[in-house]
C-alpha cells in the first residue's frame, strides 16, 4: 500500500513537472496574434505558357509591433485587432511585420504580394541584399515604379525567404523595400511605401523568412529584434 | 596517537584558542589555512595572466585599427555599416588619449602602503606585540587600502575615455574594475583584522591570521602594480 | 623498497607470463581465445569502417575530402584492435572469471598489482601509435596547400544567416557557391555580424567566417557533382536554415554560369580558365 | 574521551548557532526573492533608461541580487560577518552549524557536516540532470522530423544551450560534490572537510547559481549555445546576463570545494595514510579538484568580460571597436579543456575503485594510473586549441596542438590498462556497481577512439561542428564519466543512505540503459558522417532516418534513467538495511556504520595499508599487515 502511495505521488511530481516545463514553453512560443495568414486567391494566371492560380498576399512592416495596422487589414478583409502587439508578451517598441509572421501560399501558384512598408532605414551590410531576387522579371514595383533594386545606403527592410535544409534547392527570394517617406520620422500607418513583386512559390513544404536589413542592436544590427523569433522573421508555408 | 600533532616544529604554539571548528587544534588549522590562500592566490594568478593576455592579444590584433580608438577606416573589407562607431551610434575618428599613470599607480603604491602596513603589524604581532602596536598599525593598512579603493573608483570619473572607445579602453576599465573587486576583498578582511585587533584577538601570539592576509593583501597590491605597470608602459 | 617485495613482483611477472603459457592446451589459455576475440571484434571494425564510410559519407568531390575519407578508415583499422583488446579481456573476465557470490564475496583474485612488462609493451603501443597518427596527419596538412595551378580565389561572406559568395573581377555575387573541377580553390573568408561555420562538405573544408578577419583555405576539386554548403558555427535565429547549394563543374560549364549571372565573358573566361 | 559518540544526541543550549537557528532554505529563498524584488526595483527605475544596454543592466542586477540575497537569508555570510566584528562562532555554534540534533531538517540548513553536504550535492545533481535530460527530450523531440515545430528556433537555441549548460554544471560537480565530499573525507580518516563552511558555501552557490539559468530561457534565453561563442552571445537575448550570472556564481563555487577537497587530502589524512595508500578515488579527485582551480578562473574571465561587452559596452568581443572572437574563444577553451578532464578524472577514478573491489583484486599499475591522472591533467591545459582547428585563428601552429591533444591518449589508454588489468583473471563478483564498470569500458573506448579522428587536422576539417562530436563527447562525458559516476552511486549508495540498493531494479534501469544509450548516439556518430551540423533546429530530410534512430534511443535512455531514480528513491525508503560493509571492501569509508555518524570515526584509525590488500597473504607481508584498522579496536583513544 504504502509503495503504492508513495508511487502514485512520484508520477503526480513528475507530471506536474514535465507539466510545468511544457506550460513554460507553450508560454515562451511565440503566437502570431492572427494566425497563419493564407493568401487570397483571385483568380488564375497564365504564365510561361502555364495556368497558375494566382493569389495575393497582404502585409505591414511597422516601425513599433504595437502598430496600428487596423486601417490596412480591414482593406483586406481580415480579422484581428486594431493597436494589438504583434508579440505577446514581447518588446512593443521593436518593429515588426504585421498582421502575422506567418504567411501561406498554394505550391506552385503565382503569388503577387503587396507589402506596405511604413518603417525608416539605414545601409544595409551587405549591398547584395539592396537587389531584387527571385522575383518574376527580376523586379518590384514601389509606388506603381517598376526597379530592380533600392539604395543600399538607406533602405528599410528586406522580405528574404529560403527553404528549409535540403529541400526544394534553388528557391531563393530576397526583396528590399524603400524607407518610409517620413524618413526617420517613420509613424505606424503613414509614410507608406507600396511594394509590389510576384514570385512563383516553389514546391510544399515550409520555407523561412527573415528580414536581413540590421535592424536591431548590437553586433552586425542583429541583435534584439532580430535575434528573437517572432519580429523580423517568420515561416512561409507553401501547402 | 591521534592524527593530530602533539608537537609541532614550528614556533605557533598557542596562537589561536577561541572556538572554531569543532575538531581542529590550531596547527591543523593554520597549516589549511595557508594551503587555501595560497590556492586561492593561484587562481588568482591565472585569472590576472588572462587579462594579461587579452591585453596583449586584442594590442597585437589591433583589430580595425580600433586598439585606441585610431586609423579607422569605415567600409572595412567586409564592408561593416558599425565600423568606426562607439557601438552606440557615434562616429569615433579621433584616437583616445592614454590614462594618465599617476591615477593608475597612486592605487598601486595605496595597495602597497596597506600590504606593507599588514605585514609590519604581522611582525609587530609575532614578536608578541599588544593590541596597542598591531591595531593602529591595522587600521592605517585598512585606511590605506580604503584610498586604493576610492582613488580607483575617483580613476573612473577622470578617464579620457569610456568603456565603448576600443579595446584599449575596454581591457583598460576591465583592469580598473578587477582591483575594485579585489581592494573590496581586501579591505573587509583588513577592517575585520582592525577590530579584531582592537578586541586583542591577535594577542598572546595569535598572529597566523593576520599572516594569511597579509598573503593574499601582498599578492593583490603585487597584482595591482603588474597590471598599472602593463598598462603604463606598454600601452 | 623490500626485496621481499620484489620477489613478489618477480613470482607475479611469473605468474603471468604462465597464463600465458602454460594454461593447458592452446584452445584453452586465454591468451589464445582473447586472441581469438580480438581478431574477431576487429575484422568487424574495419569491416563496418570500409563498408560505412563510402556508404554513408559524402561523395568525394575533393582530394581533401578523399583524404577524410582515408583518414576514416586508417583510424578505424588502427583503433579496431585497440577497442577490440579491451573488449576481449572485458569479454573475457565476464564469461570465464566470473563467480556468482550472493551477498557473500567470492574469494579474492591473485593479487597482481603490477607487470612491468604489460605496462610498458602498452605504452610503447600507445606511443607507436601516436606517432603513425601524428605523421599521418602532419603530411595531410603539410601537402593540403600545394595546388600547381593558379587558385581560383572565390570571396565568401558569411551574415546571419545566408552566404553570399563573390567571384572577383567578374562582379558576379550570388548565393550559390559554384566552382571549377582542375583548379585549386582559394577561399577567402569572412563574416558581416558574428561568427558563422563555413562548410562546403563535400570539398572536406571547413573554416569560421570571423567578423573583421579575413581567414583562408583552400581545396582542390577533382569530380563535378552538387554538395551543401552549411553553417558549422551556431549563429544565432535561423542558423539551421543557412544552407547554400554547391556545385563543382567542368572549367567550361564554369565560365557558362559567370556569364549566366551577368559577366562579361573576357571577365568569366579570364577567370574561370585562368593562366597556369 | 570519546564525546563524539554523543554528538548526535547532544543537547545544544537555547542559543547555539545564534542567527543559523532562524536561517533555512525557505529563508533562504524568501530573501532571495526580496533582495531580487529590490535589485529589480532599483535597476528598473535608474538603469533601464539606458537604451543600448538597460535590460541587459536590469536583469544583470536583478540576477546578481538574488544569488547574494539567497546567499545571506541561507546564512553564508554569518560566520563571515561574526569573524569581522570580532566575534567568533563557539564551539556550540559550530556543532549547531554541522547539524547536530536536527533530523532531516540539517538537509535544507547550511549545513556543515560534510554528509549532509554530500547528500544535498547527490540531490542536487539528480536534480540537474533530470532538468537537463527533460531539456534534452525536448531536442530529440524537435529533431523528430525533418522540419518540426514543436519550438521556434529561438526557443531551440536557448534548449540546447541550457540543456548543454546545465549539464556541464552538474557533471562537474556529479563526483566531487556528492562522493568527493561525503566519502572522500572518510577515505583519508578526517572527521570533516578541511573546511566545513566553504564546503557548505559551494553547496548553496550552486543551489543559488540555478534559477538564473533557468530563468534565462523565458527572458529571450540564450542563442549560442553553451559555449556562448562572442560575438553572437554579446547580441543574445537577456538570458545570456543571467546566464552569466550563475556560470560566476558557479565558478566561486568549484574554485572553493576545489581547495577544499585538496587541504583535505594533504593535510587531514588519519594516522598511517600515506600518500601512497590513498585509494585512487581520492586521487582522481585531487587532480581532478587541482585541475579545476586552473579551468575555472578562465571561466570567470570569460564571462566577466563577455558581461561587460553586453551591460557596459566594452568590447573584447566586438570587431568593429576592435574585439576578437577569438579571444573569447582561447579563454574559454582555455577553461574549457581542463573542463573536460575535470568531470572525466573523478568517474574514471571511481571506476578503478569499484573494478578493484568487485575483482577482489587490488587496483592493476596503481601508480602508473595516478600517473596518468597528472599526464592527462598537464596535457589538459596543453590543447585548447584543438577546439579551434577550424575557427581559422593560427593555423600554423595546428602541428603542435595535434601532437598533445594525439598525446592524450597515452594517459587515457593507461586507464583501460589499469582497469583491464584489474580485471584480469580477477574473481568477477558481478553486482551492480561492477555493470556500470563494464558499460563504462564500452563507452569510454568508443568515445576515446572517435576523439582521435577528431584530432587528426584534415579529419576535423570535416568533422568539426557537426553531431559526430556531438556523438564523441556524450560517449566520454555521459558514457564514460557518468557511467563511472554512476558506478559510484551504486557503490557508496548503501554507505550513504543506509539501505540496500533494490538490484533487481537497478539492472533492469542498467541494460535499458546500456542498450539505448548505443542507440541513440550510433543516430548520433551517423548523422555525423552524414555531415548533419551541430545545433540545428531543422535538417535536410535525408538526415531523418539517423535523427529518428537517435530520438527513439534518446526516449529509451531517458526511460532507463527513470528507472534508476526509481530504484534509488525506492530502495531510499524502504531498502534494505545495509550493513556497514555490504562489499566486503577495505578502504575506511566500510568500517564504519551506514551511514556514518558525526565526525566518522569514535576512535581515530591507524592505516597500516593500503585498501587493495586481496588475496595477499597478510602475515606473510607485515608491511601490509591487516587492513586499516577497524573503528574501536585501536589500542589508541580519540584526543
Amino acid at each position: 500500500m504504502k509503495r503504492i502511495v508513495w508511487g502514485l505521488i512520484s508520477l503526480v511530481i513528475a507530471v506536474v513537472a514535465v507539466g510545468l516545463v511544457i506550460f513554460g514553453f507553450s508560454k515562451q512560443q511565440y503566437q502570431a496574434p492572427t494566425g497563419t495568414v493564407a493568401a487570397k486567391s483571385v483568380g488564375t494566371i497564365q504564365y510561361q505558357g502555364m495556368t497558375r492560380d494566382h493569389v495575393v498576399l497582404t502585409f505591414g512592416t511597422y516601425p513599433d509591433s504595437q502598430g496600428k495596422y487596423g486601417t490596412m487589414l480591414a482593406a483586406e478583409g481580415a480579422a484581428s485587432t486594431p493597436g494589438g502587439n504583434v508579440h505577446p508578451g514581447g518588446n512593443p517598441s521593436w518593429p515588426a511585420y504585421a498582421p502575422s509572421n506567418q504567411f501561406s501560399v498554394p505550391a506552385g501558384a503565382y503569388v503577387t504580394v503587396v507589402w506596405h512598408q511604413y518603417d525608416s532605414g539605414g545601409a544595409v551590410n551587405d549591398p547584395y541584399f539592396a537587389q531584387v531576387h527571385g522575383t518574376i522579371g527580376g523586379t518590384e514595383t514601389v509606388n506603381g515604379k517598376t526597379i530592380t533594386g533600392v539604395d543600399a545606403n538607406n533602405m528599410a527592410h528586406t522580405f528574404t525567404v529560403r527553404p528549409a535544409p535540403g529541400t526544394a534547392s534553388g528557391f531563393f527570394l530576397s526583396v528590399p523595400s524603400p524607407v518610409s517617406s517620413l524618413g526617420n520620422n517613420a509613424a505606424n500607418n503613414a509614410g507608406g511605401q507600396t511594394v509590389t513583386f510576384s514570385f512563383i512559390a516553389g514546391a510544399k513544404g515550409l520555407y523561412a523568412w527573415n528580414c536581413e536589413y540590421p535592424c536591431g542592436l548590437g553586433i552586425g544590427g542583429f541583435g534584439a529584434v532580430m535575434g528573437s523569433y517572432g519580429y523580423m522573421s517568420g515561416y512561409l508555408h507553401v501547402v | 596517537m591521534s592524527v593530530v600533532e602533539e608537537h609541532s616544529s614550528h614556533d605557533h604554539h598557542g596562537y589561536y584558542a577561541e572556538g572554531g571548528n569543532h575538531h581542529d587544534t590550531p596547527q591543523a588549522k593554520h597549516r589549511k589555512e595557508h594551503m587555501l590562500v595560497w590556492m586561492l592566490i593561484g587562481g588568482d594568478m591565472v585569472f590576472t595572466a588572462l587579462i594579461i593576455f587579452a591585453w596583449f592579444y586584442l594590442k597585437a590584433l589591433n583589430v580595425e585599427g580600433m586598439w585606441r580608438g585610431a586609423a579607422c577606416t569605415p567600409n572595412f573589407n567586409a564592408g561593416i555599416n558599425q565600423s568606426c562607431t562607439d557601438g552606440i551610434g557615434n562616429s569615433i575618428t579621433h584616437i583616445i588619449p592614454t590614462a594618465s599613470p599617476v591615477h593608475t599607480f597612486a592605487v598601486a603604491i595605496l595597495a602597497i602602503v596597506g600590504a606593507g602596513l599588514m605585514w609590519f603589524a604581522e611582525v609587530q604581532a609575532r614578536q608578541g606585540a599588544s593590541r596597542k602596536t598591531t591595531t593602529p598599525l591595522l587600521g592605517l593598512a585598512s585606511l590605506a587600502i580604503l584610498g586604493s579603493l576610492v582613488w580607483q573608483i575617483y580613476q573612473f570619473q577622470v578617464l579620457p575615455f569610456t568603456t565603448v572607445q576600443g579595446a584599449y579602453a575596454s581591457v583598460f576599465e576591465y583592469i580598473m574594475g578587477s582591483n575594485v573587486g579585489h581592494l573590496l576583498l581586501i579591505l573587509l578582511v583588513a577592517t575585520g583584522l582592525f577590530i579584531r585587533s582592537s578586541k586583542g584577538l591577535h594577542e598572546n601570539g595569535r598572529w597566523y591570521q593576520i599572516h594569511l592576509s597579509r598573503l593574499f593583501s601582498v599578492w593583490v597590491a603585487f597584482s595591482i602594480t603588474l597590471l598599472a605597470c602593463m598598462v603604463t608602459f606598454f600601452n | 623498497m623490500s626485496s621481499n617485495h620484489e620477489d613478489i613482483k618477480r613470482e607475479q611477472i611469473a605468474e603471468a607470463v604462465e597464463g600465458w603459457t602454460h594454461g593447458g592446451p592452446l584452445y584453452r589459455r586465454p591468451a589464445f581465445r582473447i586472441m581469438i576475440l580480438v581478431v574477431l571484434f576487429s575484422a568487424f571494425g574495419i569491416w563496418a569502417a570500409a563498408f560505412f564510410t563510402d556508404k554513408i559519407m559524402p561523395s568525394i568531390l575533393s582530394t581533401q575530402m578523399g583524404s577524410v575519407h582515408d583518414t576514416v578508415i586508417l583510424f578505424t583499422v588502427l583503433a579496431a584492435p585497440v577497442s577490440a583488446l579491451v573488449y576481449a579481456i572485458a569479454a573475457y573476465s565476464v564469461y570465464k572469471w566470473r563467480r556468482t557470490g550472493g551477498d557473500e564475496p567470492p574469494p579474492d583474485g591473485p593479487p597482481i598489482r603490477e607487470n612491468t612488462l604489460v605496462t610498458s609493451l602498452w605504452l610503447g603501443m600507445s606511443v607507436i601509435l601516436v606517432v603513425v597518427l601524428l605523421v599521418w596527419g602532419m603530411t595531410a596538412l603539410s601537402s593540403e596547400n600545394q595546388g600547381q595551378l593558379k587558385p581560383v580565389t572565390v570571396d565568401v561572406y558569411g551574415q546571419q544567416w545566408l552566404w553570399t559568395f563573390k567571384y572577383p573581377g567578374t562582379g558576379v555575387e550570388s548565393n550559390q557557391l559554384v566552382v571549377p573541377t582542375g583548379r585549386q580553390i582559394r577561399f577567402v573568408i569572412t563574416s558581416y555580424d558574428v561568427t558563422h561555420g563555413f562548410w562546403p562538405n563535400s570539398l572536406g573544408v571547413q573554416v569560421d567566417a570571423n567578423p573583421g578577419f579575413n581567414t583562408y583555405i583552400t581545396a582542390d576539386p577533382t569530380k563535378t557533382g552538387q554538395f551543401a554548403v552549411r553553417c558549422s558555427q551556431l549563429c544565432g535565429l535561423y542558423h539551421a536554415y543557412m544552407d547554400a547549394n554547391g556545385k563543382v563543374v567542368t572549367p567550361a560549364q564554369f565560365s557558362a554560369w559567370l556569364i549566366s549571372q551577368g559577366a562579361s565573358s573576357s571577365a568569366a573566361n579570364a577567370y574561370a580558365l585562368g593562366g597556369k | 574521551m570519546s564525546t563524539t559518540a554523543l554528538l548526535e544526541d547532544t543537547k545544544l543550549g537555547p542559543k547555539a548557532g545564534g542567527l543559523y537557528r532562524h536561517q533555512n532554505f525557505l529563508t533562504g529563498i524568501i530573501t532571495g526573492g526580496l533582495a531580487m524584488l529590490v535589485g529589480w526595483l532599483i535597476a528598473h527605475y535608474t538603469l533601464q533608461s539606458n537604451a543600448n544596454w538597460g535590460s541587459d543592466m536590469v536583469v544583470t542586477v536583478t540576477m546578481a541580487a538574488w544569488v547574494v540575497g539567497f546567499m545571506a537569508g541561507i546564512g553564508a555570510f554569518n560566520a563571515v560577518f561574526r569573524w569581522m566584528i570580532g566575534h567568533d562562532q563557539d564551539h556550540e555554534d559550530e556543532l549547531y552549524a554541522a547539524g547536530v540534533s536536527q533530523g532531516w531538517k540539517r538537509y535544507f540548513k547550511f549545513c556543515t557536516d560534510h554528509k549532509v553536504v554530500g547528500t544535498q550535492y547527490l540531490v542536487l545533481v539528480m536534480t540537474l540532470f533530470a532538468v537537463g535530460g527533460t531539456l534534452a527530450m525536448i531536442i530529440r523531440t524537435q529533431l523528430i522530423s525533418p522540419n518540426n515545430h514543436l519550438i521556434s528556433p529561438q526557443t531551440y537555441n536557448a534548449v540546447i544551450s541550457i540543456h548543454g549548460m546545465i549539464m556541464i554544471i552538474a557533471t562537474i560537480i556529479m563526483v566531487s560534490g556528492p562522493w568527493a565530499n561525503f566519502i572522500l573525507p572518510i577515505q583519508v580518516g578526517a572527521k570533516d572537510m578541511a573546511f566545513p563552511r566553504l564546503n557548505a558555501l559551494s553547496l548553496w552557490l550552486v543551489v543559488a547559481a540555478v534559477p538564473p539559468i533557468l530563468i534565462s530561457l523565458f527572458i529571450g534565453g540564450v542563442d549560442s549555445g553553451w559555449t556562448t561563442y562572442a560575438p553572437l552571445s554579446v547580441q543574445s537575448p537577456p538570458g545570456q546576463d543571467a546566464f552569466s550570472i550563475t556560470i560566476i556564481t558557479f565558478v566561486v563555487s568549484v574554485t572553493v570545494a576545489g581547495i577544499n577537497t585538496i587541504t583535505t587530502t594533504l593535510t587531514m589524512r588519519a594516522k598511517g595514510m600515506t600518500m601512497g595508500r590513498l585509494p585512487i578515488f581520492v586521487w582522481g579527485s585531487i587532480v581532478s579538484a587541482g585541475l579545476g582551480l586552473y579551468a575555472m578562473p578562465a571561466f570567470l574571465a570569460a564571462q566577466s568580460m563577455l558581461l561587460t561587452d553586453r551591460v557596459v559596452g566594452t568590447s573584447f568581443f566586438a570587431p568593429a571597436q576592435g574585439g576578437a572572437g577569438w579571444l573569447y574563444e582561447n579563454i574559454f577553451w582555455i577553461m574549457g579543456h581542463p573542463e573536460v578532464y575535470v568531470i572525466l578524472i573523478p568517474g574514471v577514478a571511481a571506476a578503478m575503485d569499484v573494478a578493484s573491489t568487485f575483482s577482489r583484486k587490488p587496483v592493476f599499475g596503481y601508480k602508473i594510473g595516478i600517473g596518468a591522472f597528472f599526464g592527462l591533467a598537464v596535457l589538459a591545459i596543453m590543447v585548447w586549441a584543438h577546439h579551434m582547428f577550424t575557427t581559422g585563428w593560427a593555423p600554423n601552429l595546428a602541428d603542435p596542438w595535434m601532437l598533445t591533444t594525439e598525446l592524450i591518449s597515452i594517459p587515457t589508454g593507461i586507464f583501460f590498462l589499469v582497469i583491464i588489468g584489474t580485471l584480469w583473471r580477477g574473481s568477477i563478483w558481478t553486482r551492480l556497481p561492477m555493470y556500470w564498470v563494464y558499460l563504462f569500458l564500452w563507452n569510454f573506448i568508443i568515445g576515446g577512439v572517435t576523439g582521435i579522428y577528431l584530432s587528426d587536422v584534415p579529419a576535423d576539417q570535416y568533422f568539426h561542428g557537426d553531431m559526430f562530436v556531438t556523438a564523441h563527447f556524450h560517449y566520454t562525458l555521459l558514457g564514460g564519466a557518468m557511467i563511472g559516476a554512476t558506478a559510484a552511486l551504486c557503490y557508496w549508495f548503501p554507505k550513504m543512505s543506509g539501505r540496500m540498493l533494490n538490484e533487481r531494479i537497478g539492472k533492469t534501469a542498467f541494460w535499458v540503459v546500456a542498450i539505448f544509450f548505443q542507440v541513440t548516439y550510433f543516430g548520433m556518430f551517423w548523422e555525423g558522417f552524414q555531415g548533419m551540423p551541430r545545433r540545428i533546429a531543422a535538417y535536410a530530410p535525408y538526415f531523418h532516418t539517423a535523427n529518428v534512430i537517435a530520438t527513439v534511443g534518446a526516449y529509451g535512455l531517458f526511460l532507463g534513467w527513470v528507472i534508476l531514480l526509481y530504484a534509488l528513491i525506492h530502495s531510499w525508503m524502504n531498502g534494505k538495511v545495509a550493513p556497514s560493509n555490504p562489499w566486503h571492501a577495505k578502504s575506511l569509508e566500510w568500517h564504519i556504520s551506514s551511514p556514518p555518524p558525526l565526525e566518522n570515526f569514535l576512535v581515530d584509525p591507524i592505516v597500516t595499508s593500503d585498501p587493495y590488500t586481496y588475496g595477499e597473504d597478510e602475515a606473510a607481508t607485515p608491511a601490509k599487515n591487516p587492513t586499516p584498522a577497524t573503528v574501536g579496536s585501536s589500542e589508541e583513544g580519540a584526543h
